[in-house]
This record gives C-alpha cells, sequence and structure tokens, in this order.
C-alpha cells in the first residue's frame, strides 16, 4: 500500500510553507509520480533546503581545492581528515549556528557545540579542542549584551561539561550582524588513520540502529529554518528551538569510542540537522542502497508524535548507525552501560528506496537516487563587487599621532581583549593546552603521550571581504596560514563557514563566488587544501545582508610541542619586523576608529611573498631563534608590538618610521605576510632573510615598561593594557 | 602508590589526573567506573577528579555522591585511606558529607575559568608536604560553583583545628578579596578532614604539572601524595 | 508583599536536568517515579501592597526578566 | 498524584542568584524591590495515590537527594 497522499490543493500550499519553490514541487511529483504524503513532503522539503542540499553554493564550492598528499577524506564527509603523522588523524570540521543563536542564543550556541562535537566524533575521533568564530552587531543595538552573554554561556556550557578545551576563536563586531549575529563553532579531533568510520550503508538487511537521547518535538524545520531569511515575524519561528544536553553528549562520546574501539560497526552518522531525515537518505543514499524505518521504534520522549514529527525532528545528542548482522546485543550492552537509548528501527534493502512505517502503515516510500539526483542545483546569477579606490596614505591627515591612536585602538571594539569570554571557556581540561587563548596567534595543544601538537585558528575579516570579497577570501586563508605559522606549526588544511546574505541576490552571489575564487587561489599557492566545510546562506534581516563572512579554521602540526612560540614579550630582546610595509590604510581599523572612515581598497594579499615570508619564519622558529612571534594583522604594526607588550607587561623601544612613509601609515598600515619577531640573535636572521629573499628588519628592543614609539611618542604598557581589558566588562557588565 | 580515579558519567578529568599522578609516582592510577561496588585491593589513594558528574544537574555532586562506590570510599577514608577530590571531587565530598560545607554558585554567577594563586595553609599533610608552610602556588581553575559556604561553627572549626588547607591569594600571597574569584567564604580554596586524610580543592593542580603547560607548580602535591603512600 | 514567581521548562521542551533527576532517584531504589520537571522559583519582597498590583508587576518582571519565554513558561503567585 | 519540592537557600546562607536577579530588576526599571531568594522547584509525577504516603516518599526524596540541608531547606506540596 502506497502512503496516502495530501489532498493536492493542501499538498501545494503545504510545499510552499516549506519552502519549496513550484519547480521543485513539480519535481516532487514527477519523482513519486503522485500526490506525495505529508511525511514525503516534508522529506523532500528539508532534504532540498538550501542547509542540507548546498543548491546554491555546490556549483562554486566544487572550485575549491581539496586535495594534498596528507589528505585523507576531504569535504563529503561529516568531517575532514588528514594525517599528521605517528599513525593519527586529525578530524576537523566548523559549522554555522546562526539562526537558532539570534532566537535563542544560550541555546543556540550550545547546541551548536554539541551538533559540530558528533561530526567529528561520528568519524571516530576523540574531540581534543573547540574553537568558536564569533560577529555580533553593535552592542547597543536591541538585545545585543543579551546575545553576546547568551552565546558565551552557551558555547562554555556545552564545551566546559563535555569536557573539551575551547581554546580559541575570534570575535567582530559590525552593526551589519544587528539582526543576524553569527556562531561558526569548530572541533578538532583525534583518532587513529586506520580507524576513520563513514557514514556509507552496505550489507542488505543489516540493523539500522538508534542511540542518544529520545526524540521529541524538538526543532521541526530547523534546516529549512537556516534557509529563510528573518524578518519581523521572527518570533513566530520560535518553537523550533532545540535544547542541548551536553551530559549526554559526553555519555554519547565515550559509548561511540567503546563501540569504534570493536569491529561492530559498518557505518554512522550523526544526526544533525533534519535528523533521522538526512541521516538514514544520506546514509543509504550513499551506500547506494534502500533502507526501511520502522518508526514505532524510535525512543521517544513524547507521547502522540507522527511519522512527520519524528523524521523531522531535531532532537539533540542522536546517532545513527549500521552494525553488522548479529551484533546488536553487545553493542546495546555498551550504549546500556553508558544509560543511553538503544534501538534497532529498520534494517538496509536492496530496493534503492527509503521506506517509512509508522503504526502499520507506510507513511513514506520514496526513490532515494532521484531525491539525490534530482535536487535542484542552481548558477545563480552573480553579479561583481565593485572596486574600492586604493587610498594613499599621504591624502589621509593623522588627527591623532601614534600613541593616542594606539590607546584607542587597543580599547576599540574589535581589538579589545577577549578575556571576559574566554574566561568562561575551560581551556585547560584534557590537561594538553600549550597555548592557551591570548597567548599565540594559534592554540596549540598536545596529543596526549606524544611530542607532538597540533595548532589551531579561526580567522576572517569580514571588512575586507565586504569591499572586495576575493581580496578578502584570500586573506581569510592567508591569515589563518600566517596565525599557524606564527607558532612554528605547518599549516596542513583548512575547514570554512561561509556566511552570506540571500543568494538569491545577484550581488550576494557575486561575493560570493568572488569569495571562493580568492580562497582557492590562497589554498593552492599555500598548499592549503579545504577539507570540510559548511554554507550559511540567507543571513539578513529585513533585506539587510551581513557582510560577507567566510571565516576560515586552519590546522597545523608541530612534531615537538616544545617548540611552539607564544607572542609574549621578554625584555632584552630585538624586534625584528618580516615582510613588506607600503602602509597600506584603505580599511585599516585605524582608518575605521581614528579617521572614522570604512573605505577603499582592503589590502593585497601576494600569496608568493606570503608563502616565501611564512616558510622563512616557521624555519627560524623551529631553529629556536625566536623567543615569541605575533603576525601583523587588524591594526598593524604597532598594535601587533603592543599585543605582544600587553601579553606580559614588558615594554618596548621602536625605531622612528623609515621617512619614506607617513608615520601614521607605518604604525597602522595593514600590509600582509608580516611577523615580528623577539630575537637573541638578529645579525643570524637578518642573513638568513637576506639569503632567503626575505625583506627583513630590525625595527627595535624590548624592555621596561613602556611602549616607545619612535622618539617621544611613548606610554605606559599599564595604561595600555588597562584601556584593552576594560573594555568588554564594561559592555557587559549591565547584563551581570 | 597504588591510586584509583573514580569515574562518575560526566567526570571529564580523569585523565589530566592520571597523567599527574603517573608523572610523580611513576605509575598509571586504576580507573574504576562507578558502577563498581568495591576497590581495588592494596588502594593508597582515591582520587575524585573534575567534570561535570551527572551534568551538574540539580546540585553538582550531588548524584555522584548518591552512588555506590561513594559508601566503599567513605569506609576506606573511615579506616584513615588517603582521598582527594578536587573540583567535581570536592563538591562530590561535600555533598557526601566527607567534608563540611557546600559549594556554591560563583558569586560572579559566571563560570570561571583562569590561573589563581593559593597559599599553602597547611603544610606537613600527606597533601602538602612538598611545600613550605605559606608557599604559594599557581592553578589553572575552571569551575561554575566553586564558592566555599559553611555555617559559623563550621567555619570556626576549620580555623581552630587548622584544617584550612589552601586560601586563594593574590601571587604575592596576599590574601585579599580581589583574589578571591568565587567567593568564597574566608577565601578558603581547599580543606581538610580532622584526621588530614581527606582533602578537597577547587582548582586544578593536576593541570599545571608539565613546563610545556606553563609550568610545574601543581606536581609537589602529586609527589607528597607519593611520599604519604610510602610511609602509610 | 512578598511575591512567587515560579519557571518551568515549557511543555514539549526537553527538560535535561528533571530527567537526570529521576534518573537518580530510581538509582536510589524509589519506585513509581513518572515524569519529573525542574524549574526555578524566585520569591520576591515587593513595596506593593495591593495583591493585584503587586502580582501584574511580578508577571512583568517575568516576562522581561525570570523566564526566557521562548522555552520557558511561568506562574506568579502572591503570597 | 503530583508532587512539587521547593528548595530555597537557608536563611543566612549567601544567595548569589537571587541578589543578582534583584540587581538586574532595578537595572530594568523596577521599583519597590525588597530581597530576592531564588530556588528551585521540583515537579514529580508519582504513581502512589495515597497523599500522605506520596508526601512522605517526596520528603524522604528531598531529604536524600533534591535538598542540601547544609543549605538548604525544602518544602513539599501534594498537589
Ligand atoms: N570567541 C573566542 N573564544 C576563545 N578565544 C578567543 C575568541 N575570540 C578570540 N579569542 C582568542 O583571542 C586571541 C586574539 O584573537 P584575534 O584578535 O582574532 O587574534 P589574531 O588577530 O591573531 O588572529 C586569540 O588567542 C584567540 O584565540
Ligand atoms: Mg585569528
Amino acid at each position: 500500500m502506497p502512503p496516502v497522499s495530501l489532498d493536492p490543493a493542501r499538498a501545494k500550499q503545504l510545499s510552499d510553507e516549506f519552502g519549496l519553490k513550484p519547480d521543485e514541487y513539480d519535481r516532487v511529483l514527477a519523482i513519486l509520480g503522485r500526490v506525495p504524503s505529508l511525511t514525503e513532503l516534508g522529506l523532500f522539503s528539508v532534504m532540498w533546503s538550501e542547509h542540507c542540499s548546498y543548491k546554491s553554493s555546490r556549483v562554486w564550492l566544487r572550485t575549491l581545492p581539496t586535495k594534498a598528499p596528507w589528505v585523507i577524506h576531504g569535504p563529503g564527509e561529516n568531517a575532514g581528515v588528514i594525517d599528521i603523522g605517528d599513525g593519527l588523524a586529525a578530524i576537523f570540521k566548523m559549522e554555522s549556528h546562526n539562526h537558532p543563536s539570534f532566537i535563542e542564543p544560550y541555546q543556540g550556541a550550545a547546541t551548536g557545540v554539541g551538533g559540530i562535537l558528533r561530526d567529528v566524533f561520528t568519524m571516530g575521533a576523540r574531540p581534543i579542542a573547540n574553537l568558536n568564530a564569533l560577529r555580533f552587531g553593535a552592542p547597543d543595538a536591541p538585545r545585543m549584551t543579551r546575545i553576546i552573554d547568551g552565546v558565551v554561556r552557551g558555547i562554555g556550557g556545552y564545551g566546559n561539561c563535555v569536557g573539551v578545551p575551547t581554546v580559541g576563536g575570534e570575535v567582530n563586531f559590525h552593526p551589519a550582524y544587528n539582526g543576524n549575529p553569527l556562531v561558526n563553532a569548530m572541533t578538532v579531533g583525534i583518532a587513529p588513520k586506520d580507524r576513520i568510520f563513514l557514514s556509507a550503508a552496505a550489507g542488505i538487511g543489516n540493523p539500522v540502529v538508534y542511540v542518544g537521547s529520545k526524540t521529541g518535538r524538538d526543532g521541526i524545520h530547523g534546516a529549512t529554518m537556516a534557509s529563510a531569511e528573518f524578518s519581523a515575524d521572527a518570533e513566530e519561528k520560535r518553537p523550533t528551538v532545540q535544547i542541548g544536553d551536553p551530559f549526554v553528549e559526553k555519555l554519547l562520546i565515550e559509548a561511540c569510542l567503546e563501540l569504534m574501539a570493536t569491529d561492530m560497526i559498518v557505518a554512522i552518522q550523526d544526526m544533525g540537522a533534519a535528523g533521522l531525515t538526512s541521516s538514514s537518505v544520506e546514509m543509504a543514499g550513499k551506500g547506494g542502497v534502500g533502507i526501511e524505518l520502522v518508526l514505532d521504534n524510535v525512543p521517544q520522549r513524547e507521547t502522540g508524535m507522527t511519522a512527520y514529527e519524528m523524521m523531522l525532528s531535531e532532537s539533540q545528542e542522536r546517532m545513527l548507525m549500521i552494525l553488522k548482522p548479529g551484533r546488536e546485543a553487545e553493542a546495546e550492552a555498551i550504549f546500556r552501560k553508558w544509560e543511553l537509548d538503544f534501538a534497532v528501527i529498520g534494517h538496509l534493502t536492496d530496493t534503492g528506496r527509503i521506506v517509512i512505517r509508522h503504526k502499520g502503515i507506510v507513511e513514506a516510500d520514496i526513490p532515494l537516487a532521484p531525491l539525490e539526483s534530482e535536487a535542484p542545483l542552481y548558477r545563480r546569477p552573480t553579479a561583481e563587487t565593485p572596486k574600492q579606490p586604493v587610498l594613499d596614505a599621504r591624502d589621509i591627515a593623522d588627527p591623532l599621532g601614534p600613541v593616542a591612536a594606539l590607546e584607542k585602538l587597543v580599547g576599540s571594539l574589535d581589538l579589545c581583549s577577549r578575556r571576559w569570554i574566554w574566561d568562561q571557556y575551560d581551556s585547560t581540561v584534557g590537561g594538553q593546552t600549550v597555548q592557551r587563548p591570548g597567548g599565540a596567534d594559534a592554540a596549540v595543544v598536545k596529543l596526549e603521550g606524544l611530542k607532538r601538537a597540533l595548532a589551531m585558528t579561526t580567522d576572517c575579516t569580514p571588512r575586507y571581504c565586504l569591499a572586495d570579497p576575493e581580496e578578502g577570501g584570500r586573506q581569510a586563508v592567508a591569515e589563518a596560514w600566517r596565525n599557524l605559522t606564527a607558532v612554528g606549526a605547518k599549516p596542513l588544511a583548512i575547514t570554512d563557514n561561509m556566511n552570506f546574505g540571500n543568494p538569491e541576490k545577484p550581488e550576494i552571489m557575486g561575493q560570493f563566488a568572488a569569495a571562493v575564487r580568492g580562497m582557492a587561489s590562497a589554498c593552492t599557492a599555500l598548499d592549503f587544501p579545504v577539507v570540510s566545510g559548511n554554507v550559511s546562506l540567507y543571513n539578513e534581516t529585513n533585506g539587510r545582508a551581513i557582510l560577507p563572512t567566510p571565516a576560515i579554521g586552519g590546522v597545523g602540526v608541530l612534531e615537538d610541542a616544545a617548540q611552539a612560540v607564544g607572542l609574549a614579550l621578554q625584555p632584552g630582546l630585538d624586534l625584528v619586523l618580516v615582510g613588506e610595509t607600503r602602509g597600506w590604510l584603505g580599511q585599516s581599523l585605524w582608518l575605521r576608529e581614528v579617521a572614522g572612515r570604512e573605505e577603499g581598497a582592503p589590502p593585497p594579499v601576494d600569496l608568493a611573498a606570503e608563502r616565501r615570508n611564512g616558510d622563512f619564519v616557521r624555519a627560524r622558529i623551529l631553529a629556536g631563534e625566536a623567543v615569541a612571534c605575533h603576525d601583523v594583522a587588524d591594526g598593524g604594526l604597532l598594535v601587533a608590538v603592543a599585543e605582544m607588550a600587553m601579553a606580559t607587561g614588558c615594554g618596548a623601544t621602536l625605531d622612528a618610521p623609515p621617512p619614506e612613509l607617513p608615520a601614521h601609515a607605518w604604525w597602522f598600515g595593514e600590509d600582509q605576510g608580516r611577523y615580528v619577531l623577539a630575537v637573541r640573535d638578529t645579525a643570524t636572521l637578518l642573513a638568513a632573510a637576506a639569503a632567503a629573499g626575505v625583506p627583513a628588519a630590525r625595527i627595535g628592543r624590548s624592555g621596561g615598561g613602556d611602549l616607545v614609539a619612535g622618539p617621544g611618542s611613548s606610554i605606559s604598557v599599564e595604561r595600555l593594557r588597562a584601556a584593552h581589558e576594560a573594555t568588554l566588562p564594561a559592555l557587559m557588565a549591565a547584563v551581570g | 602508590m597504588k591510586a584509583v580515579i573514580v569515574v562518575f558519567p560526566g567526570t571529564n578529568r580523569e585523565r589530566d589526573m592520571a597523567i599527574a599522578l603517573e608523572r610523580a609516582t611513576g605509575r598509571k592510577p586504576v580507573m574504576l567506573f562507578h558502577r563498581e561496588t568495591a576497590l581495588p585491593s592494596g588502594t593508597d589513594l582515591v582520587v575524585l577528579p573534575g567534570g561535570f558528574s551527572y551534568g551538574d544537574y540539580l546540585r553538582c555532586g550531588a548524584m555522584a555522591a548518591q552512588s555506590p562506590i561513594m559508601r566503599e570510599v567513605a569506609r576506606f577514608a573511615a579506616r584513615g585511606g588517603h582521598v582527594l577530590g578536587v573540583c567535581n571531587g570536592f563538591q562530590i565530598l561535600c555533598e557526601a558529607g566527607l567534608l563540611p560545607g557546600a559549594l556554591l554558585r560563583n558569586a560572579t554567577l559566571r563560570f570561571l575559568s583562569m590561573d589563581c594563586h593559593m597559599r599553602v595553609e597547611r603544610a606537613g599533610t600527606p597533601f602538602t608536604a612538598q611545600w613550605q608552610q605559606g608557599a604559594v602556588f599557581r592553578a589553572p581553575m575552571a569551575h561554575g560553583d566553586g564558592n566555599f559556604f559553611c555555617d559559623d561553627e563550621t567555619h570556626r572549626h576549620l580555623v581552630d583545628q587548622n584544617l584550612v588547607a589552601f586560601r586563594y591569594c593574590t601571587p604575592a600571597g596576599e590574601v585579599t578579596d580581589a583574589a578571591n574569584r568565587n567567593g568564597a567564604r574566608d577565601n578558603i580554596a581547599g580543606i581538610l578532614s580532622p584526621n588530614l586524610r581527606v582533602c578537597g580543592l577547587m582548582p586544578h593542580p593536576e593541570d599545571l604539572v608539565d613546563p610545556l603547560m606553563g609550568g610545574t607548580d601543581g606536581l609537589p602535591m602529586f609527589t607528597s601524595l607519593a611520599e604519604a603512600a610510602v610511609a602509610a | 508583599m512578598k511575591v512567587k514567581v515560579t519557571v518551568m521548562p515549557k511543555t514539549g521542551v526537553l527538560d535535561p536536568q528533571g530527567k537526570a533527576i529521576g534518573h537518580a532517584l530510581e538509582g536510589l531504589g524509589f519506585a513509581g517515579i513518572g515524569e519529573v520537571r525542574a524549574g526555578k522559583v524566585i520569591e520576591l519582597e515587593l513595596t506593593e501592597t495591593d495583591p493585584a498590583k503587586a502580582k501584574a508587576a511580578a508577571e512583568e518582571m517575568a516576562r522581561r526578566l525570570l523566564a526566557n519565554t521562548v522555552i520557558e513558561s511561568f506562574r506568579v503567585e502572591v503570597a
């Protein structure tokens, strides 16, 4: 008996409400040869939502470089997998929870962390670190401090409880995020490289097993919500809020890793967006098999749940797996030990169809191949962002001089200390954190029992991306590579989280395409492939888009954790600037915060120089020649040195700017590909730089308690620190 | 030394603790799942590590304190066995009545993750023998409920009997309000049982036993325990 | 005048804490325990002496601060 | 049978949450707010049908788990 079709008019109306376009609905009719049932319509709408199908972004994502000799699994799996030596693989991914975090900041952010953790441990990895890339609106925008507070508490509440250290991240503020903050969470895990678990189902007749928490009516249509832009009626979307239970997640990690140490699992996948639907459809689809589910066996938290509700529920902390036949009892014992639900809810078939039964009735019966192959794929029209003029620093007056501008900058929203945030994240659990937040350009986490360590970072400069999406995409990748390099790590691969506005607008799709182009060029030039990622579109409120934000999460390796350097300055060292300074003020923070202008072309990234400078710096660090290293990014040279100084309280005296540059361009220009190194033996370093063709110059010396920016310009590090540390606590004092 | 680390559902610093104990004693501790009803024979030290047992739901440590293995731990302590509780472990010891007082929500109402300094208020115990009286050491803390509270009578008893093991202080050793981030009564970071065999503290000395992670300030606690086990 | 605001997770919203408490009670040997829900109670001393006004004020407080109405419902009682 | 266990901080025990709520309410412009105490409420569905027995059982649960009598007092009500 086929499922009971909806009344045709009702089906059409619902398909609209569920976000299917008219031509997409016609395709549903063609595939089924009849009007769908409610459950079937639900399945199609979530599988074909932007969130699950990547229908607007796929054509562009395909152009990203994804290969390198150390890449084990690139995009397409739950997370990316790379070889890091010692027989181990790093498994990592970043994912957005933007819309849920706007509606319910605590739970939205918390479940974002929970979801990305599952993407990583579902592949067999023990998670060893979390990072988070956050973009908030202007602090005086409605609800904004509450959103900041809730998001930070939610990330901490979840990560701290599961016992995975939160070791890094980034935060920006801009009014463009007022109605649409971004919460991107990243998890890095470790597994033996020959024991990676994939999601392709196999073995006709094999049992389909559900483990974890019970299913409730949470987050129904969360995936479609993530694919729609906000409007004033966002309130009405509230019932889709999901609640996280990090305690259950912790048990689920332990139980899954225990099961993964056996040979019982054929395939496994977390139930993320669109829960049971996407996990079952994707597992069966990837394996080219059919799947039959009996929903009566699904552990349920509420009474009277329908097939439609169970298939679309986004209840958290659940996994789906295919077991080898006859191993159910053994597997169940492990989950019972950890006090988790375990249920056989179906089996694999040779029909190539997904069949859903509930209470003796077939609620859905859909051929899997067309669900995938006929999924909509759009090459949406694009419009290029007009190029901005290149600003000449000589045309821009300096109203403040270096010291006052510096004090203002280090206390500004985008540069002030993030301590208020990271003080709420457990960054030491696990006992392997070599570089905690604030200590270095990238976090460094050692691998337990080994010398080896991973370095990780998240980076993106959205204001550059708005001004020039291609240059901005390139810069984001380059900065991640630079941050890993600055601790001495060899950068290996990235994950990305593409946050953009409504892709149906050509200028937004143009931003996306250009950002991908820029990223791809940097990935290629730096041997830094993309191994996983996530796309979040429709980040708009009442038609106003966020800044284009391709957040990059980078991972690198250090063979010996003891070789890692931080950015903290010590007295009695020479400061050496590596890289070329042309004094680029366009889109700089100085221009915005001091001159009050947000304009100009952003600084270009010269990928050949980037690579040359970075490889040089890394080699010097590994040779033990640098006591500290910091890349020059937001705010420019003087801010970089100030950050090194504030980390310990040790001051520095810097030489006067070179005569050929306006002073403010020297101090605050945001030219790319630069590093400041604190070294004992300058001559050796400079000789090596000359030999490598890398621009390098001694710019000053550390010591004392003041930062001196050329003769006559001096400020105490204590005073800078006070300005740096005061901003966020003052902002957040109102929320308590 | 034979050390046993008890693992409850939600415990998450058991590995950190194992690393610290192994570093100090040269021997891997035994991990004991909370469902067990007996301690391995020859146990010298029981450690209740940090984490979020039972998700910290209801009250931190309340549910773990009721688990069967805790009856055994209480018996072990009554016989004079050494018991260390760190963070969630301290909360469990208080909830189980093995140490007095309770740990309330931090006065800031926020999770606090940062290094703190502590002054050794009672040297010469199995937990502090390797420190001088008044020594100051650093350790990370990571807790939402570390605000030690006890009534006046209990407080008088702790002070009179010299059972305060550690107080929060500045890096220079001054016991100030500013150094007392979680709002604990009388800056109390850790306490001892009257027989000096049970100790609970909020910060994590086990996370600072390796120069790579920023120092070895926490190591003396574990070398003290190793020595105590040899002496016992 | 004393008012009491009770804040509970909305029906249907997952209550991890209630679930864990129910579990723990069973572990302690208590039998016959069905659903357990855990919430908050806030007792406020108000200078307001008119019960209706006190109640209205407390409801306003609950809506604006004490309850997260996205996931919680509340009830106000005047003592 | 439904029972409700209310757990409040004992008088004399610091209640940072209650204090913070009081402050926040004042910050929102509410006036005339005196002491604020924040506690917990646990609602249990019991199969027990005898009110006296249900109450006794809940009291036992409160003593053994739901309240920590070092810092909290509790009250049981049967619905
Ligand atoms: N949301 C966050 N969570 C944890 N740590 C953060 C967060 N945001 C920033 N940090 C930390 O603050 C420090 C400074 O960040 P950022 O200014 O982005 O560094 P950079 O410009 O060198 O990339 C880094 O150590 C970073 O990991
Ligand atoms: Mg960064």
